[in-house]
């Protein structure tokens, strides 16, 4: 049991992803769909950091202070290229959401012939 | 080693990053040089590649430790992981580098006449060039998360490029569905990317290898990559993207595209065969792989036979052609553990899928830039609207006639040869695979002359009576692709000994992969 | 209805695997770290960087940033591109 | 928007520059780094479109300046890579030499902003692309969604 308790951000991490896939496969307005991949990318990034983090951890960069044990830093930078992408999509679902838009006024997959599916 | 060998797998990604880098400035003094330009740039990429396939073939997998002191100290001195970034270039991705610059090559000139009528040529070429540096990116990366970021450039460029004619709803819907199903499967690769690093601290494909265990989380990993990168390349179970997101997509990228997603399913292939390998339960995900491919094989065939729009119908092959891939690879990989097996017929049919991927680059491409032809110069592409182009668009009817006679299978074009492979594999693994095979060649072949019929012979329709053969710059891109595909019709043997082999053996020797950056082999 | 009978299956299937990851991985807190500590220990020397996190995304992992360099130059042009027909109606 | 919120906005964008300002140049000493501050610097741009409107802001801001200076980051970052080709691409060529080339002793250390070798050098680059590339996609983005009908 207190092996579960340990691994709670793990289990947030899962929620979070299952609350996603909920969303994305059930909504039918497309901003929301985007809005559950957002999630889904916000649930793996947390994933990330919380895989390199170390009991007690500071972060990993050496300072005039006195040196502590450091969390691991590639995970760090694995997150940062992981939001930096993340923003990218997102731009550009929402930029092709305004076309669809403009198309057909709405922004409801079932509208919008093909997008459904 | 002269310098041009020792870095040319780092220039293979570089040579068009740089070009798209710089393609936005130079677009500036006009469309003129801006052409000359990007092409350049692809005919410097194609070179590159050769001089890296030349360095393969003749001296085995090539490695390259990006930032280290020398190019092949994979493991800093006196410790035992790899740290840094490596790229690993063995047979196959020199295999698929090889196709994927020549087609982006054939795109770019074909796209100079095709692209005139639209807006927005410097950003499409830039678009163009990146989708390019995506496949090379995935093809020479010896690293797992390295492969997730060029694949993300190669779907943000792909969605961008298929929405490109903005003007169409079908387009900017087909971008859309794009963009949404490749973030989602590569958000899955990154959680198998996340579940080895946690396990192994390792991003390294080669050291997850070594270090794999093949635990209930590596199985976890094992489906969720399975299903990101099947997703990918659009096999059966998640097939609905391809046909929305390819036919709208504008002229030269379509072949590219296409290539892009047989970049996704080497990259599948990488993954079985190289990180998890004889760990694994071969069998399991063997079927589970030859399944994928032959439903892909029938439900793409039939899905084409019922289309009058003559790209979608070609799309619709491309699941299609796509299921003979994975059947030889999946046949390839439930034998792989008996080696007796795999001498008998599981090297040749893997052998079969890679021949078979290459040669639909080529002849798949050459159609889909036909149908493109066909719209550019007709408007449409109904198949019911249109009648008797053959006589007035000569050579869009021959270079037509060569890609539908090498899909179909028919000897002795070079679909012929690799179909002939997985056959006689598959049959000796189990005769029924061997029978839906031919039944979808047939169906093929079926629907290959419906579309000939209707598209080139009988009377030319009176609306079209004044049109003429493309431009010049679209005949050359088509001609590239048709001289690829009559080449290797004409040297089968030679091109299965010369470079498709060398590629299976890189997939079958895992150990070899393994030792080439671990050391110690 | 197929389709539903699709999407709930998958869904089943992703929520057993994401819980069943979170229970089965490494204790919070205690990861392996064998590659880490190796750029921990070495940032100074090699890279002269104090920030470990810079070092491995300008230095030690540095390709991969020039590709996520890559995908935002490619967002941009991507959505300049998607917006250019407007842009011409308003300035013609 | 409300005078109020001009206001603010004059007034914020300077320290949101400075502290983006601060966030790049001491990205390899300590937290920090080019993407980062980049956002940071970006982030003022947001603002002044919220604020201003994304017409006036577009005028100031011309699209192909930005894509002009996004493209200058993306190729002084790659040619710092080509930099190393002496040795491997990526190398870091810089440590040791007079260009940032300070290497600070192991452990604790006054943190020296003469370090790092190309990535410091990296981290500016990096600000560039993502300056220059975040402000032209929120400006596409805003000119196409914000006032309807406006220039149809």
């Amino acid at each position: 049991m207190s092996d579960i308790l340990i691994n709670m951000p793990f289990f947030a991490v899962a929620a979070l992803i299952c609350v996603s896939l909920y969303i994305m496969m059930t909504q039918r307005n497309l901003i929301k769909v985007v809005m559950g991949i957002t999630l889904f990318q916000s649930a793996v990034n947390l994933f990330l950091v919380a895989l390199g983090y170390r009991t007690g951890g500071v972060a990993p960069a050496y300072t005039s202070g006195p040196v502590h044990l450091m969390v691991l830093p590639v995970p760090q930078a694995m997150t940062l290229t992981s939001i930096v992408i993340g923003v990218s999509t997102t731009a550009l679902m929402l930029s092709l959401i305004i076309h669809i838009y403009r198309h057909t006024g709405s922004t409801d997959a079932e509208k919008s012939r093909r997008v459904k599916g | 080693m002269d310098a041009l060998t020792l870095h040319s797998p780092i220039l293979a990604v570089t040579i068009p990053l740089l070009a798209a880098f710089i393609t936005p400035l130079i677009g500036r003094a006009g469309p003129r040089t801006r052409d000359v330009f990007v092409i350049t740039s692809l005919v410097l990429l194609e070179i590159v590649v050769v001089v890296l396939a030349r360095d393969v073939y003749a001296n085995g997998i090539r490695i390259y430790t990006l930032g280290a002191l020398t190019a092949t100290q994979t493991i800093p001195e006196a410790y035992m992981v790899p740290v840094r970034l490596i790229l690993e270039v063995d047979g196959l991705g020199v295999l698929m580098a090889l196709a994927s610059s020549t087609v982006a090559l054939a795109g770019a000139i074909y796209s100079v006449a095709s692209i005139r009528p639209e807006t927005g040529q410097d950003r499409f070429y830039t678009l163009l060039l990146l989708l390019t540096v995506g496949m090379m990116g995935i093809q020479l990366t010896g690293d797992l998360f390295n492969m997730f970021v060029f694949l993300e450039i190669l779907s943000i460029s792909g969605a961008a490029l298929a929405a490109f004619r903005t003007r169409f709803v079908d387009a900017v819907e087909g971008g859309f569905k794009y963009i949404i199903v490749s973030s989602v499967s590569a958000l899955l690769l990154l959680l198998a990317i996340g579940l080895f690093y946690g396990q192994y601290n390792a991003l390294n494909i080669a050291a997850i290898s070594d270090a794999m265990q093949y635990t209930a989380l590596d199985k976890i990993a094992l489906a969720l990559l399975i299903a990101a990168l099947l997703t990918k390349c659009g096999a059966v179970p998640s097939h609905w993207w391809v046909p929305d997101t390819y036919t709208p997509a504008p002229a030269g990228t379509s072949p590219i595209m296409y290539a892009s997603s047989l970049t996704c399913l080497a990259a599948l292939f990488r993954v079985v065969f190289s990180l998890y390998g004889l760990k694994m339960s071969l069998a399991t995900v063997g079927w589970l792989i030859i399944i994928a491919g032959v439903l892909s094989m029938f439900i793409g065939v039939t899905m084409a036979l019922r289309q009058t729009d003559i790209k979608r119908l070609m799309v619709y092959h491309v699941v299609s052609q796509e299921g003979y891939m994975l059947l030889g690879a999946g046949v390839g990989l439930a034998v792989l553990g008996d080696p007796q097996a795999v001498a008998a017929y599981g090297r040749e049919a893997l052998a079969g899928g890679l021949f078979h991927v290459i040669n639909n680059a080529f002849f798949k491409g050459l159609l889909l830039l036909t149908a493109e032809a066909l719209l550019f110069q007709l408007g449409t592409r109904d198949l019911n609207k249109m009648g008797g182009m053959g006589r007035n668009m000569k050579w869009t009817c021959a270079f037509f006639l060569i890609g539908a006679l090498a899909i179909s299978g028919v000897p002795p074009f070079n679909g012929f040869s690799s179909k002939l492979m997985i056959y006689e594999a598959s049959y000796q693994f189990n005769p029924m695979l061997t029978i839906i095979a031919l039944i979808v060649s047939v169906m093929t072949l079926a629907s290959f002359t419906k579309v000939f019929q209707s598209a080139f012979t009988g009377p030319a329709l009176p609306e079209y009576r004044q049109v003429r053969e493309v431009p010049l710059s679209m005949k050359v891109g088509m001609g590239i692709l048709a001289t690829a595909t009559v080449a290797i019709s004409l040297f089968p043997s030679q091109v299965v000994n010369g470079v498709i082999y060398p590629a299976t053996d890189a997939l079958l020797n895992q150990a070899g992969y393994i030792s080439a950056v671990m050391g110690g082999g | 209805m197929i389709r539903k009978i699709g999407i709930s299956v998958s869904f089943i299937v992703m929520a057993i695997m994401m819980f069943s990851f979170a229970v089965l991985l490494h204790p919070f807190g205690e990861p392996p770290s064998v590659m880490d500590d190796y750029i921990i220990e070495n940032t100074q020397q090699e890279t002269g960087t104090n920030n470990a996190v810079s070092a491995v995304v300008f230095d030690y992992r540095g390709y991969d940033t020039l590709g996520e360099a890559t995908v935002l130059f490619l967002t941009a042009t991507a959505v300049i591109m998607l917006f250019r027909d407007r842009k011409k109606e308003a300035t013609e | 928007m409300s005078k109020i919120v001009r206001t603010t906005a004059r007034f914020l964008t300077p320290a949101i520059l400075l502290y983006g300002l601060y966030l790049i140049m001491h990205g390899h000493v300590s937290s920090g780094g080019g993407f980062q501050g980049g956002a940071a610097f970006a982030s003022s741009t947001a603002l002044l479109i919220v604020a201003f409107g994304s017409k006036r802001v577009a005028s100031y801001l011309k699209e192909h300046l930005l894509v002009t200076i996004s493209c200058a980051g993306a190729l002084m970052f790659i040619i710092l890579g080509f930099a190393g080709m002496g040795t491997t691409f990526f190398y870091n060529v810089f440590v040791g030499s007079p260009l940032f080339g300070n290497v600070p002793a192991h452990g604790p250390n006054p943190e020296d902003i003469w370090t790092g070798g190309t990535v410091p050098l990296m981290n500016i680059a990096v600000a560039l692309n993502v300056v220059a590339g975040l402000s032209a996609i929120l400006l596409a983005m805003a000119g196409a969604s914000n006032e309807p009908g406006e220039d149809k």
